[in-house]
């Protein structure tokens, strides 16, 4: 770690030219760092949004994620799928501190960290970590269990795709694997780097900027997670999808959801949490948080409209599971975008999200015929790449965007969107390239070992009594 | 005595359980079943997924009644369960050699 | 917009001679603002606030408010209200960026504001708006999404009154009505003001009162919205109730709730939500929104209290759907007065609620025969009319309330309790009478286009399936 | 109250030699207050998250614990448990406001304070109350109703052990006596003191001391309410349960919850909740909180894996119930401890919680043949002794954890563990005794008196509609 | 062959079907249904709306059994599931020409 | 006529049903039971509570059918509802001496 030594840790970002995330405090937090004087004294208000951050993005995932899932399934199944998602939530939760954050969020090479803060080693409760404005830290160990909710959300994403037929204990050790060798060297990839302090003149930003992940380097755009987290998931899912088989009785008996109530009200913890997850990642509570926070509603209501008024105008019924899914579907494709675009840069995300996923959901798996239970890779997976390219569209100041932040001349840089939008494909090619074949290898070498699928008596009677020993509803 | 098993409308029950009582009929036991029939079903869209769904849910309505009332018994209920449109059920007549009330240990007619 | 460049964008209040929300601050807050000189900087502890306020709020909505309804109605039709809540808070929400903020919130006539902001126009994360303390502002998108999510709300209350019966299409076309013609109007006249700001002597004190609303003017007190969103969406209810008329079997037939769990989980989330609600009002963190928190949970405890206390000496079984519609009911009455009373008025305030809005779903409801399906005008209309009437009571200071607040003379000023409670009836008046009004226009309009009512079989079968194509329970 | 007039309020806490709670803040907080001078302005950031803790913990008991217990019983009683945390929630939150919070958090005796705040009187939204740093204060209404929420949740959690056969009547008397006699001095014994600006020099220190309630003078730590909350509602369950006698069927016919997905629900808006609970404790937004909240996470994902895989290695099963369980588990344990220990300290405590609330849900139950329906001694008696144990082990700074801090030396104190677990022990054996007695005496008479069993038919019908008029799925 | 019906009150199945099982009887099928019969139902009460709920929750209880048993049966039947009182429920014994056991295509007694 | 009643196993039903229209069958009224027999139930487990679940769900087919045809439609849900394994369930045929339909009143074989 190069890091000054008051600020004890390093700090997670998007990109190095990254925009202040509050331009109207930039005066404020202009002043230069003293950097051999008092460390700085993180705000509470800061500290204080970011610890509601974090408990929002526990929300999202249990009970948020879990009941969306949950409710999708047969009724025989629903168990199975919430026991998924928190045992999931739980064990991601654990080895985020034993290893995680040291692997993700130290400096390394350009894709993994160091295992220098083992078990947190070195982190106390007055550490720092770095956020977006020079001279604006928060307390290390909020930064620790905020990133920790994302690496303990993104695997839970993923059994959406398999569900109602894997085994629980080969998910678990899928899990294990696939978050030590894709979830943390993507995350580092991302969103490691130095820091804003560490740029000062053009020396120190090249220094800086060599000490960032691949990906950072490259100059993508991820504000909130789209490669690192929807992309990852959804193509792991559809991986996973595509090797356990399809469900028996696929394609032939109907599979309806067991409880569409229990699907709306995991969509709408979903949303709610959704706040942490995106206006957490500006990691500061100011007026940039505000963009986000309005950029992150408005997509995802304008994808759920869009998803709705075509299934009325196509099939006839506006349906609740549609407008559930066009939520998720605007909250994912907004997640890259929402710290970089303007409102009408989200209203046109969250619109072209609505369109694409649906198409995703019904056209192209039809077409391929993989059966994605939950629709992991057609929400997820795709909602991820669109936002992640539209990023590199909307991020234009031209458009509405943010631009570039230089960190050094304290400006906005001039945009180029072809060439942003070249790296965001790179990106997004190179996450799809890594994660799907990590869960290539891990599931392979599962399924040769102690078997993916669970039994035919089990799949019939059901993974809840089978697997978990219990009935949803007594 | 005769077990009649009437298949009718859900909405029906309350007046079916009205017209029976008033011919002092003193118990009906009541079951909740899907019907496929001549009545149509509905569809339904999860995701572009589209499925017909042929049942539709109708109420089971069985009696045990002395041979005296039972086509008395019978034609109330059709009477009553009728609204003219299609799905409107059917109604099962059944001999019953024998009842048996717990309660009491009476049996035939008394039992009822 | 007549307001100092600086703070480009003016805010919401209550009443011209409003209470600084937190006496213990105006020292602190009262250093005249140099107008011309640099901007305040937003506390990042209010900015906090005010967004996990505006998160909370979203919770109210979806899934709280959907839930509390959704499991009321029979289960062949909890997912057309669950529906209709979800997207009526996203189209609402969409309305509210294009023109419903600058409508509501930028200076007009007393009765609208103009178009100056649509698409929220000049807006951005350096803008700021109005608190209610001198010098304070928070970042204006932070305005913009909390007041969306209350322009968002107010409309989704309305469908219970008219649930299991009407055409989602119909009900889409009068939201849209409504909310242009109704809920932006009302907004607009009743907390439309210049800020405190503008506030430094007699001359300016005229000037800005004369930009304020109609009802603002007349000095009419809503703290966080009795009239505003629960007399203007109760009375609309009514209103479609009666038009679209009783359900099939209505009085014969049993309609009891289908899942009282889902209730009692939707009452939860509404009265946690609430206090995004109603403390997110204050628009500050302080100790007076410590006030605000304690009477919003004084005053829905002791309404709780009393509704389950009279059913069981009355009908000899306090029930669990009367606890949670206790609960409703003092929230409701104390959204307007929570910013003006003491805890002992927020106790006497619930428990009025308890006992009027009990009378108001039994009695009344009987007596003038309406099918208002989930008791929208029971309790949010006469629950509203109560808070708006006893806020005038229980303001006054010699009954621990905060009175008036002399922006100019910086004191609190002379109460007139008689007076002040026929300003309140004057406002919930002008509130019965305008939304009422908008609202038989636009059912009579839709009625005679699209019409309003489903077909008999429709309703027969139920909306889910009918109108929906998807089954709850599967 | 011999608090200095500035500070109008002192404020509860856990231990004299408290740690500090944000080390990196000592500097700055250490100037010593002008006793005469102005008061000091509360921090935004704090009153926000203290807010934001406050309906965090109102979340956690409706919904949250109510859907936890409401899951778990039969669905013929399933609303008569919802009914009975509800209504206690409201009926302890106006009780709070009358007398509770006079009577536990002022000054009077070590086990009860005065009626000098009897309805609140003295406190405004000017008022403060401390926190654990000198000079930092809190709105004192923020602390009555962050206060308040504890004393409404306590008395929710007695009630799993007897569900499914207790009187309604019966339960809310109970509650109005042990509320009274158990909970507020038992508060007032483990959290009343005069805040840290009263220990100046070692004679202020020993005034301020003997000011402190009787467990907090004997030096027993509490972060955040295991022995105030868990083990005083554990105790009292267990009397309850075993006064009112087991459920007709118990042993023989099969009692399953009714409805899992509830549980799971409940259990997860339990976990998100409890970071108000345990953060929310350390009143100040800072570095500090932030290991709370990390040791928070963390014990609860330790202790949820722990119990699920001895479920699984020695039944077979890893349970979706046995998760719920081992999370609360985990929660308890952790509650007492979560500001006294380093993050490895509360994987040991989860993983301990996990082991030791299955055995007691499982043998001990077994072996000693109570029914006690939802486990509330298993799970909150045991685990909430536990962790009162292990908090004397792991916060000796030797295992890292926080030790003591002496306020007069404003540096941590050389800690002796053996010394500090026979205290803790001493603070459990106090609380058991305590409450035990109070509980026993109290069921005696209202057995007495009105009965507490309801009748058989009642209990065969279910609870929901012979007491409560209503069935919980239409 | 009989089909026996019996509709007991839902607490007594685990010791209905004991006592059926200890007779030598390998199977049952069981329905849950509603019940109307002398056995008063209760009142609910929704936002002051009182309701009359006359239908009790019954458990249905079918075996098909030989004809040298169904005596037997009937009345160890009637016997655990007797409380003696109001409610405990009905017995109703119908002639059976024919059973097939699926899994085998066994007819007559031999596929019960 | 007949009425048939067969016991399926659930995942069944849809051929079952498809298997009877194809017969020319036109309705059949189905509910979801739980079954008792020799098909083993699973343990379930619940806080170190370990219960034995004996009942396994299964669907109950009725249709009421013309004498001529009863022994083609047993056949045919035999056919395809058998899978070889325990628990694939019975099929029980009771005679069925009247049936009414109720939208028409038509009696006899016409109202089926
Ligand atoms: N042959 C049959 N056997 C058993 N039940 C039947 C039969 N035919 C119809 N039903 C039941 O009666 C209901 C109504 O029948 P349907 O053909 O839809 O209308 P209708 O009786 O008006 O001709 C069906 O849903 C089904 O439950
Ligand atoms: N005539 C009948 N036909 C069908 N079911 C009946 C009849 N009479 C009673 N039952 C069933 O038996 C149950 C018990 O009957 P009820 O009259 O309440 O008590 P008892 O059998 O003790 O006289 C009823 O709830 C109903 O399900
Ligand atoms: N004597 C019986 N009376 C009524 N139903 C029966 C009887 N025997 C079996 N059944 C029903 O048939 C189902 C299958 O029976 P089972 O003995 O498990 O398998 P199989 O029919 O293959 O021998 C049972 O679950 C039950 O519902």
């Amino acid at each position: 770690m190069k890091l000054p030594t008051l600020a004890q840790s390093s700090s997670s970002g998007s990109a190095l030219r990254r925009i202040a995330s509050a331009l109207g405090l930039l005066a404020v937090s202009f002043a230069p760092l003293a950097l051999a004087g008092t460390p700085p004294t993180p705000d509470k208000g800061d500290t204080a949004w970011m610890m509601t951050s974090t408990l929002l993005v526990i929300l999202m995932t249990i009970p948020g994620l879990a009941l969306f899932y949950g409710g999708m399934v047969r009724s025989k199944n629903v168990l199975s799928v919430l026991m998924q998602v928190f045992i999931i939530f739980c064990l991601a939760t654990v080895l985020w501190v034993i290893y995680g954050y040291s692997v993700a969020f130290t400096a390394g090479n350009e894709f993994f960290g160091s295992f220098d803060k083992l078990f947190l080693k070195g982190v106390d409760s007055t550490t720092l970590a770095a956020t977006f404005s020079k001279g604006v830290y928060i307390p290390e160990y909020v930064y620790v269990v905020f990133q920790g909710t994302f690496a303990a959300i993104t695997p839970c994403l993923i059994v959406g795709a398999f569900a109602e037929r894997m085994k629980f204990g080969a998910i678990l050790v899928f899990i294990l694997l696939w978050f030590t060798f894709a979830y943390l060297p993507v995350a580092h990839m991302v969103w490691y780097w130095d820091g804003p302090d560490a740029y000062t003149d053009a020396t120190t930003a090249a220094t800086a900027l060599s000490h960032g992940g691949y990906l950072f380097q490259l100059g993508a755009l991820d504000f909130a997670g789209g490669t690192v987290v929807h992309i990852n998931a959804g193509i792991a899912g559809l991986i996973g999808a595509l090797m356990v088989g399809k469900r028996l009785g696929y394609g032939t008996a109907a599979m309806p959801p067991h409880n569409l109530p229990l699907v709306m009200i995991g969509a709408s913890l979903l949303w709610v949490g959704w706040f942490g997850f995106n206006v957490g990642s500006n990691l500061e509570s100011n007026g940039f948080a505000g963009q986000v926070f309005l950029n992150t509603v408005l997509a995802t209501a304008v994808a759920t409209l869009v998803w709705t008024l075509i299934e009325w105008a196509v099939r006839g019924t506006p349906t609740m599971l549609g407008a559930a899914s066009g939520a998720v579907a605007g909250l994912v494709a907004i997640t890259p975008a929402c710290g970089w675009v303007g409102p009408m840069g989200a209203l046109a995300i969250g619109a072209a999200a609505g369109v694409v996923c649906l198409w995703a959901v019904t056209w192209l798996k039809h077409k391929l015929k993989y059966d994605d239970s939950l629709d992991v890779f057609g929400v997820h997976c795709i909602g991820g790449i669109l936002g992640a390219i539209l990023t590199g569209v909307f991020a234009d100041p031209a458009l509405g965007g943010a631009g570039f932040y230089d960190w050094v001349t304290m400006e906005v840089a001039p945009y180029d969107m072809t060439a942003q939008v070249i790296i965001q494909a790179k990106a997004v090619g190179v996450t799809l390239l890594w994660s799907g074949l990590v869960s290539l290898v891990a599931f392979k070498l599962i399924d040769l070992t102690i078997g993916l699928r669970a039994s035919e008596e089990t799949e019939r009677e059901g993974l809840d009594t089978a697997e978990h020993g219990e009935r949803a509803y007594g | 005595m005769k077990l009649i098993t009437a298949i009718i409308k859900p909405f029906k029950l309350d007046e079916v359980r009205q017209a029976v009582t008033d011919l002092g009929i003193q118990g009906v036991t009541v079951t909740e079943v899907q019907g496929f029939g001549r009545q149509r079903g509905h569809k339904e869209l999860y995701r572009g997924a589209e499925y017909r769904v042929d049942f539709v849910p109708k109420t089971k309505v069985e009696l045990a009644v002395d041979d005296s009332v039972w086509e008395q018994v019978v034609e109330a209920i059709a009477n009553v369960a009728r609204t003219g449109k299609v799905g409107d059920g059917k109604i099962f007549v059944l001999g019953l050699p024998q009842v048996l009330r717990v309660r009491t240990g009476e049996t035939g007619p008394d039992a009822i």
